[in-house]
């Protein structure tokens, strides 16, 4: 890791922390680095850097680190480390926070897949009121390129009857429609 | 105590109340010098006078506070059971429990007088409890109770 | 007891079994349920990772349909149950957010209705000594490590439902069903949950942790309550045990599934034919089914 | 009433004549028959003066502090109301028993002077009691009234019409039972008023108050030797009458007698300006009742209700 | 007027402060001092009463909670009676405490005028004496009341020592080693509880607890309950027939639960005073009315089943409470198994594990089955620095205590291998850092920094899985037995205990001291003195130096045969007094009777009853003269006419 220059980086750290509190993760500066979220957390092996380390850096105010890390893209928001911080810091509200940052100011993101699936996921809902998971499945599969991903899962599924091919009918579709524009006029981009 | 404070027009832009505190010396007033030697600041409406004990705070001189133009009136003693002398608090928190009532009965408005417990090691509380009390009082305007001399 | 019933997504999908076993099993214990007319989708994890207004207002459009028929709200998915809780949590603590999702929505939230999991309304509304008085077939024999998951009790104070770091009430359905209730600690490890599609070798690997743990404590088969689970644990076991060179081919049931068969339901009325692993086996072998 | 006064003057001539008492206490005809005026014997031969009817209400035991010098035996005429007076005074330690000799008088209630001339102006002779309603009977003819309407306020609710104790008993005892149970329902209407309301009620009210210190000098809940406020240093309240002068007096009055006060209402009934005192006192006698489990505040205790606690009082402090 | 360097003088404004008081009526002369509470500054208030000859004098200066003992006598030297002297406090409750000068300097002014007012009505006040009880109650037999009771009667006064459990020893007594020089526990604490026992000036008095306390310093009168033993002490030799025999069996509280002892005995072999007792609870005799083996064995017919408690009632000039710790209940972490798994102990079991006299005779085996452990994992902070499900503070000795464990542990079996979880390693002792060196460089015993997230079985062991912070990678190991070093946390009965005497605790429930740094062993109830744990988390070290300060503290109170009292009491103006007796209710203390005064009215000589306060047991709380209407009874020092004139002074 380059030598972080804190001078400047911690003249913006307030700013910094205070845009990620405003998104939802609470109570920053109570972290004290004693590493029970890292040590709960289930995804932390596939990680780059620890949940702990995270915190360490959004508390340094190392900002362009921080949101290029993939940690904030694993992390599957399992509450395990919210649940158990003995300081009550919201790591999870965090790491959301980090992920809307990054999404804010398209930075690039290491984990691309996973903030597709939920753009699709959104998508898809904003349409039809309610989730095709056949559509998700055929419209990811296209857009990751891997077409053959899970095709035999999908075919036996299909045979059981698990997979419609049709849409969910909601008559209220307009309404959710209406509220992903609200959503977007009042608090800015939805997708 | 304020006669129609709307009524009277009186601007109460600018006019910052005035707020006595009776603090007990072993708890409350030690709370007080903890806010102090924390360095935790509160609002400045608030003079305090220590007494020995909050049982030594006689009814009288709450009114005679009032009746002297202070807008709001503030009697703080230790948490009961805590009291140095024992049993000093019980005595207060009865006797304030019917003067409270008995000036609300008169018209002076409940915000304006209160009593609260506040210990030796509670500095943080009693800032709270005083800028508390004097946002409620400013609310509340001038209690205008000394300016009734003029009114006969 | 009358209850407005939102199934979610998935449970016209992947999770039908959950859905025709829940609607079964309650109508069997007398329970009735109203589908919520019109629902739609709570937003799961891909709303309140991108925007919160939305994580908030998707959940709420249902929570004033639900309040218009004035009936609690259960619902059978643990994402959906969580997303629904969390709303009203925070629209209870936020009066100004409130405002804004009432805007969004276009409807008045009062807070009148109390969402429920299902293990909440069998185990605490209905009673577990009331199931087991009806249980006409005890499952004898079967060995079951009920599997929680994370989002169904976490975090305590939003969903206010059994216990975050031990929890007991599928395991104590479970006895009252005849089964053995299973001693394994993976109760409510994460199980990989949305990262079905980006990361799939992150699920192989979190669930074959937990699957492992259910071998090695002796269980025959998993119960869920929660059709994100079920589905990792259960469509993905084939490939978990190619890639980590592990034979399971343990089933994995929902509650209402065992619950119904305890209750003496038909297999087939209960969606046990049409599990990814084969889920019928294990109980003919202990003639249970 | 009327018919006890020969037998009072007998009893109070053999007092007088053996020595049992040396001074009397009772009353003697005033202005009009509305308004007898109390009457301080020292010899048998006064006996005729003496005079009795159902406008007796002064509080005779109050008078017994100006006798406390010396060791003579003075002797009370005292209905059920002015021997909790009494009872009071004997709590206080400011009248030993033994230096008074009681003669209780049964009553069943005495009218309200002012009410009645509102109705009979002048020339009222006799009451007489016929079952709900009353006859005044005078130079212009008889008027009847609902008897309730006319009592004094405090024997509505009078719980001992016969006195508790005495030495001699004037007359038989008549029947007991109050008339009405006291619900401090005016004490709840103006608690219901808000603050604003209630400030210019009491600002209306302690207007008027001229400082005449009656309402102190009659009450028996009011015995000290020497009032706080007849003292110079220190200054509890100025000689001035404006109103924050009032509002000083009768707050600190109210809380002095508090759970002390026996309800006799002789405050409220001497007051010139017909300032509502007994308002005042009976919030606080609620109040105490509700907050502190004391079921009849006004019946006086060993020890007074503000000198004791328990550590279950209530709490809204913290 | 006191600029206290700069805390005073940079938010409030002196010189505009001292042109509004010279105006004030009585007040003939203003100055300003840098440091008043200096030698220098003193001296310039002695020179000024004396150059303008004052009769009053104000300091504008810190809480006379400070200093107001220091400017008494500062003025007493200037030839003033100490009393006629006011402060204002225009540091902690002006300066500090406002930011802007506008805000301040108007306070500061009017607190001024109001000490001005109060000071001008204070009357000359004299102390008087009463006398002193030269005994001392020291409550709690561990190491700090031992401490404190030998101490004191090595000063000569009579100690009677009052302890709960059937033994004294305490805590320390459950340890089997000590750190940082690893001396056996039992070997330094014995001698001292033999001592105690043993010494003429001290009367040990066990299986007691402290009933009602009442009094003032010098004169307190205190109900000491001594539980019935049903053994009698005097006659009983201990020579241990009767546990012997004792048919009925219970878990031991003294080893946590995880041996046995019976229902007569004694909790530890070297108990003092090695007599037994009764637990009637689990006692045959007393259950099911049937056995008494013990009584038909004693030799010296000591048994006696129908004893009851004794209530004692002494007087004392002085109490040492010296009541100890208890450790924090880790069941409320889930994460942690909730208390339910057998292996995971706390540090207290682990000492009895491993101690000579403890339920396996030292050879550390598992509570679940048995085995010895190969794998040790030691958890620290459990408890503490957690706001979430535990305390926030530091409990100080976990670090060292589990350090000095792991090194009992390897140097016991060097087979087995010892880890310890910490956020931090907190060594500020002497000889500390030198002992946690040892134990990670000579013992191997490894460090882990990072928190536990969770432990649960896995076979027969526990699998613990933790971050290492700094390698920065999630850790798992599969251990035989999990140690969690718990937080010291103040006993349950402590804040009912501290109601009973009359001093404060905090929000923790640990007994508050008159003063963090300067007055650490005493309380603001004088004659109260603390020493050890239940003043807050504390190891045998800084526990002994407690003791022996409070000690100290006490042979200063009895070094004078009376004690002054406090000058500011209630006075009765037997003028104005109606002898009513509204005020005797209201004493906390008894100070008020009735006398009958004999008096000339007119020609005739009259007695007439009036109230008299008792200056000695007036400790001068002033509820009395609320309760006085007429005003007749006054506080010295707090007189209505002071207050009142504080109230109106403010108000202008």
């Amino acid at each position: 890791m380059a030598v972080v220059n804190l001078t400047e980086i911690v003249r913006n750290r307030k700013e910094f922390i205070d845009e990620v509190e405003k998104h939802g993760g609470k109570n920053v500066n109570s972290c004290y680095q004693c590493g029970k979220c890292s040590a709960g957390c289930p995804v932390s092996y596939a990680m780059d850097y620890q949940p702990r380390q995270v915190m360490r850096m959004v508390q340094l105010g190392m900002k362009d680190k921080v949101l290029s890390t993939s940690t904030i893209w694993l992390c599957a928001h399992c509450m395990t480390c919210t649940t158990r911080c003995p300081r009550e810091v919201d790591i999870a509200g965090v790491m959301e926070a980090l992920r809307m940052i990054c999404r804010k100011e398209n930075r690039p993101i290491r984990e691309r897949k996973v903030p597709l699936f939920h753009d699709l996921f959104l998508d898809i809902i904003r349409k039809g009121g309610r989730q095709h998971e056949f559509q998700l499945a055929a419209r990811y599969k296209i857009a990751t390129g891997n077409l053959f991903q899970d095709v035999d899962l999908g075919r036996r599924m299909f045979f059981q009857g698990k997979l419609r091919l049709f849409g969910p009918k909601v008559k209220g579709a307009e309404s959710v429609r209406k509220i992903f524009e609200k959503c977007k006029e009042l608090e800015g981009d939805v997708q | 105590m304020s006669v129609e404070r709307a009524g009277t027009g009186v601007s109460t832009a600018g006019w910052e109340p005035k707020i006595i505190g009776f603090c007990c010396n072993w708890c409350s007033y030690a709370g007080a010098d903890l806010a102090g030697t924390s360095r935790i600041p509160y609002p400045c409406n608030i003079r305090i006078i220590r007494v020995p004990c909050s049982g030594r705070v006689n009814p009288q001189f709450v009114l005679r506070a009032f009746q002297r133009g202070a807008d709001g009136v503030l009697v703080a003693g230790c948490h009961p059971g805590d009291c140095h002398y024992s049993t000093g608090n019980y005595f207060t928190r009865r006797r304030f429990l019917l003067v409270k009532r008995l000036l609300e009965y008169l018209g002076i408005e409940p915000r304006r007088f209160q009593v609260r417990w506040i210990s030796g090691s509670e500095g943080q509380k009693f800032a709270d409890v005083v800028a508390e009390i004097t946002e409620q009082v400013k609310a509340l305007g001038p209690a205008k109770m000394d300016k009734m001399r003029d009114v006969m | 007891m009358r209850y407005a019933y939102y199934p979610g997504c998935s449970l016209e999908g992947t999770a039908k079994e959950y859905d025709l076993s829940t609607r079964a099993t309650f109508r069997a214990l007398g329970i009735e349920l109203e589908e919520l007319p019109d629902w739609s989708c709570c937003g799961a994890s891909s709303a309140h990772t991108t925007n919160h207004l939305l994580a908030v207002a998707l959940p709420t459009r249902n929570l004033v349909i639900a309040e218009k028929q004035g009936l609690d709200l259960v619902a059978p998915c643990a994402a959906c149950f969580n997303r629904l809780v969390t709303a009203q949590h925070k629209m209870e603590q936020d009066a100004r957010l409130k405002g804004k999702v009432e805007q969004v929505v276009e409807g008045e939230y009062q807070g009148t209705v109390k969402v429920k999991a299902v293990l909440e309304v069998l185990a605490t509304d209905f009673g577990v000594e009331k199931v087991r008085e009806m249980v006409t077939k005890p499952l004898k024999g079967l060995r079951v490590a009920s599997y929680y998951g994370c989002l169904l009790v976490r975090p305590p104070e939003v969903t206010k439902f059994d216990d975050p770091e031990n929890p007991t009430t599928m395991d104590a359905l479970v006895e009252a069903s005849g089964a053995e209730a299973v001693m394994w600690p993976h109760k409510t490890e994460c199980c990989g949950g949305s990262f079905a599609f980006a990361r799939v070798d992150i699920v192989e690997k979190l669930s074959n942790d937990i699957l492992a743990a259910a071998k090695s404590n002796g269980a025959d088969c998993i119960a869920t309550a929660c059709p994100l689970c079920q589905a990792n644990l259960d469509m993905r076991q084939k490939a978990i045990e190619k890639q980590f060179g592990t034979t399971y081919n343990m089933p994995i049931y929902y509650i209402t599934e065992l619950l119904g068969l305890a209750l003496g339901l038909e297999p087939r009325s209960l969606g046990l034919g049409t599990h990814m692993v084969e889920s019928l086996r294990l109980l003919r072998e202990k003639e249970l089914a | 009433m009327k018919e006890k006064l020969s037998e009072l003057k007998e009893t109070v001539a053999r007092l007088l004549k053996d020595r049992t008492v040396d001074f009397f206490i009772a009353y003697q005809a005033g202005h009009s028959q509305v308004e007898p005026i109390p009457f301080f014997l020292t010899t048998a031969e006064h006996v005729e003066n003496l005079f009795l009817n159902n406008f007796c209400a002064h509080n005779l035991s109050k008078y017994l502090l100006d006798y406390l010098a010396g060791d003579e035996v003075v002797g009370v005429l005292a209905k059920g109301c002015d021997l909790r007076a009494l009872k009071r005074l004997l709590t206080d330690h400011r009248v030993e028993r033994g230096r008074v000799f009681v003669v209780g008088l049964p009553c069943i209630g005495i009218y309200d002077r002012k009410k009645v001339q509102e109705v009979y102006p002048a020339g009222l002779v006799e009451v007489v009691e016929e079952g709900e309603e009353v006859i005044l009977r005078g130079e212009t003819g008889d008027k009847r009234v609902p008897r309730k309407e006319y009592l004094l306020p405090r024997c509505l609710t009078c719980p001992d019409h016969n006195p508790e104790f005495y030495d001699l008993l004037l007359g038989e005892k008549v029947a007991n039972g109050p008339l009405a149970e006291e619900d401090y329902s005016d004490v709840r209407a103006l608690e219901e008023w808000a603050p604003g309301e209630r400030r210019r009620y009491w600002t209306r009210q302690f207007e008027r108050c001229l400082r005449c210190y009656a309402c102190r000098n009659v009450c028996p809940a009011c015995n000290c030797r020497v009032c706080c406020f007849d003292v110079a240093e220190p200054r509890w309240l100025g000689k001035g009458t404006s109103l924050d002068e009032q509002e000083m007096f009768h707050f600190t009055r109210a809380m002095h007698v508090a759970g002390r006060c026996t309800g006799c209402g002789e405050c409220e009934r001497v007051c010139p300006v017909n300032i509502p005192l007994m308002k005042l006192n009976k919030k606080l006698a609620k109040d105490i009742g509700a907050l502190f489990h004391v079921p009849q505040a006004e019946i006086p205790t060993e020890v007074e209700p503000l000198g004791q606690f328990r550590l279950g009082d209530p709490d809204e402090f913290n | 007027m006191c600029w206290c360097g700069s805390n005073i003088a940079s938010t409030v404004d002196l010189d505009r402060v001292q042109k509004a008081v010279e105006k004030l009526t009585n007040v003939v002369h203003v100055e300003q001092n840098k440091y008043t509470c200096s030698e220098p500054g003193q001296a310039q208030i002695v020179a000024g009463i004396r150059e303008h000859n004052l009769d009053r004098v104000v300091v504008a200066a810190c809480s006379p909670r400070m200093h107001e003992k220091t400017f008494q006598r500062t003025v007493a030297k200037a030839g003033l009676n100490p009393y006629l002297l006011e402060i204002a406090n225009i540091r902690e409750h002006c300066s500090w405490v406002h930011t802007s000068v506008e805000e301040a300097t108007p306070k500061a002014i009017d607190l001024l005028r109001a000490a001005v007012a109060k000071v001008i009505r204070n009357t000359p006040l004299t102390t008087s004496t009463i006398p002193v009880e030269k005994r001392a109650l020291v409550i709690g037999g561990g190491i700090a009341g031992i401490q404190a009771a030998l101490d004191i009667a090595d000063a000569g006064h009579q100690v009677v020592l009052v302890e709960k459990e059937p033994t004294i020893g305490g805590r320390m007594a459950q340890l089997d080693k000590t750190f940082p020089t690893l001396d056996c526990s039992a070997c330094i604490l014995t001698p001292k509880m033999v001592d105690a026992a043993q010494h003429p000036k001290i009367r040990l008095l066990t299986y007691a607890e402290i009933e009602e306390v009442g009094g003032y310093i010098g004169n307190f009168e205190v109900t000491i309950r001594k539980k019935a033993r049903s053994v009698n002490e005097d006659v009983c030799t201990g020579c241990g027939i009767c546990w012997s025999k004792c048919p009925s069996k219970a878990p031991n509280e003294f080893d946590c639960g995880l041996g046995e002892r019976k229902a007569i005995y004694i909790p530890f072999p070297q108990a003092v005073p090695n007599k037994p007792v009764i637990d009637r609870e689990n006692c045959r005799y007393f259950t099911k009315g049937k056995c008494g083996v013990c009584k038909k064995v004693c030799p010296a017919g000591a048994v006696d089943f129908e004893q009851e408690d004794e209530l004692l009632r002494e007087r004392f000039g002085a109490i040492v409470v010296a009541t100890g710790y208890e450790l924090f209940d880790h069941s409320v972490y889930g994460e942690y198994g909730y208390g339910k798994y057998p292996d995971v102990i706390t540090g207290l079991e682990f000492e009895r594990l491993i101690n000579a006299s403890g339920p396996t005779g030292g050879k550390l085996k598992r509570p679940s089955d048995g085995k010895i452990p190969k794998t040790v994992v030691f958890v620290k902070c459990v408890g503490s620095r957690d706001e979430a499900k535990g305390f926030p503070y530091c409990s100080r000795t976990c670090c060292m205590y589990t350090a000095k464990q792991a090194i009992l542990l390897r140097e016991k079996m060097p087979e087995a291998e010892a880890y310890v979880f910490y956020m931090d390693v907190r060594t500020p002792g002497k000889g500390y850092e030198e002992f946690y060196t040892r134990a990670t460089e000579e013992f191997g015993v490894n460090y882990l920094r990072g928190r536990v997230a969770r432990i649960y079985p896995k076979g027969d062991q526990l699998v613990v899985r933790g971050e290492d912070t700094l390698v920065g990678a999630q850790v798992e190991i599969e251990a035989d037995l999990v140690v969690l070093a718990t937080a010291m946390v103040a006993r349950r009965d402590a804040a009912e205990l501290a109601q009973r005497i009359g001093f404060s605790y905090d929000q923790y429930h640990f007994f508050t001291e008159a003063h963090p740094k300067l007055r650490p062993v005493e309380t603001n109830t004088a004659g109260v003195f603390l020493a050890g744990a239940c003043q807050g988390p504390k190891d045998i070290p800084d526990t002994v130096a407690q003791a022996s300060a409070a000690a100290v503290k006490v042979a200063m109170l009895f070094s004078r045969d009376e004690l002054e009292t406090n000058p500011m009491v209630a006075t009765v103006d037997e003028g104005t007094c109606s002898g009513c007796e509204w005020c005797k209710p209201t004493c906390p203390y008894g100070a008020i009777d009735i006398k009958t005064i004999e008096e000339r009215v007119g020609k005739r000589t009259v007695s007439r009853r009036v109230a008299t306060v008792n200056t000695g047991l007036c400790q001068g709380c002033g509820a009395c003269t609320v309760a006085c209407r007429s005003g007749a009874m006054n506080l010295k020092g707090f007189t209505n006419e002071q207050i009142l004139a504080e109230v109106e002074a403010i108000c202008l």
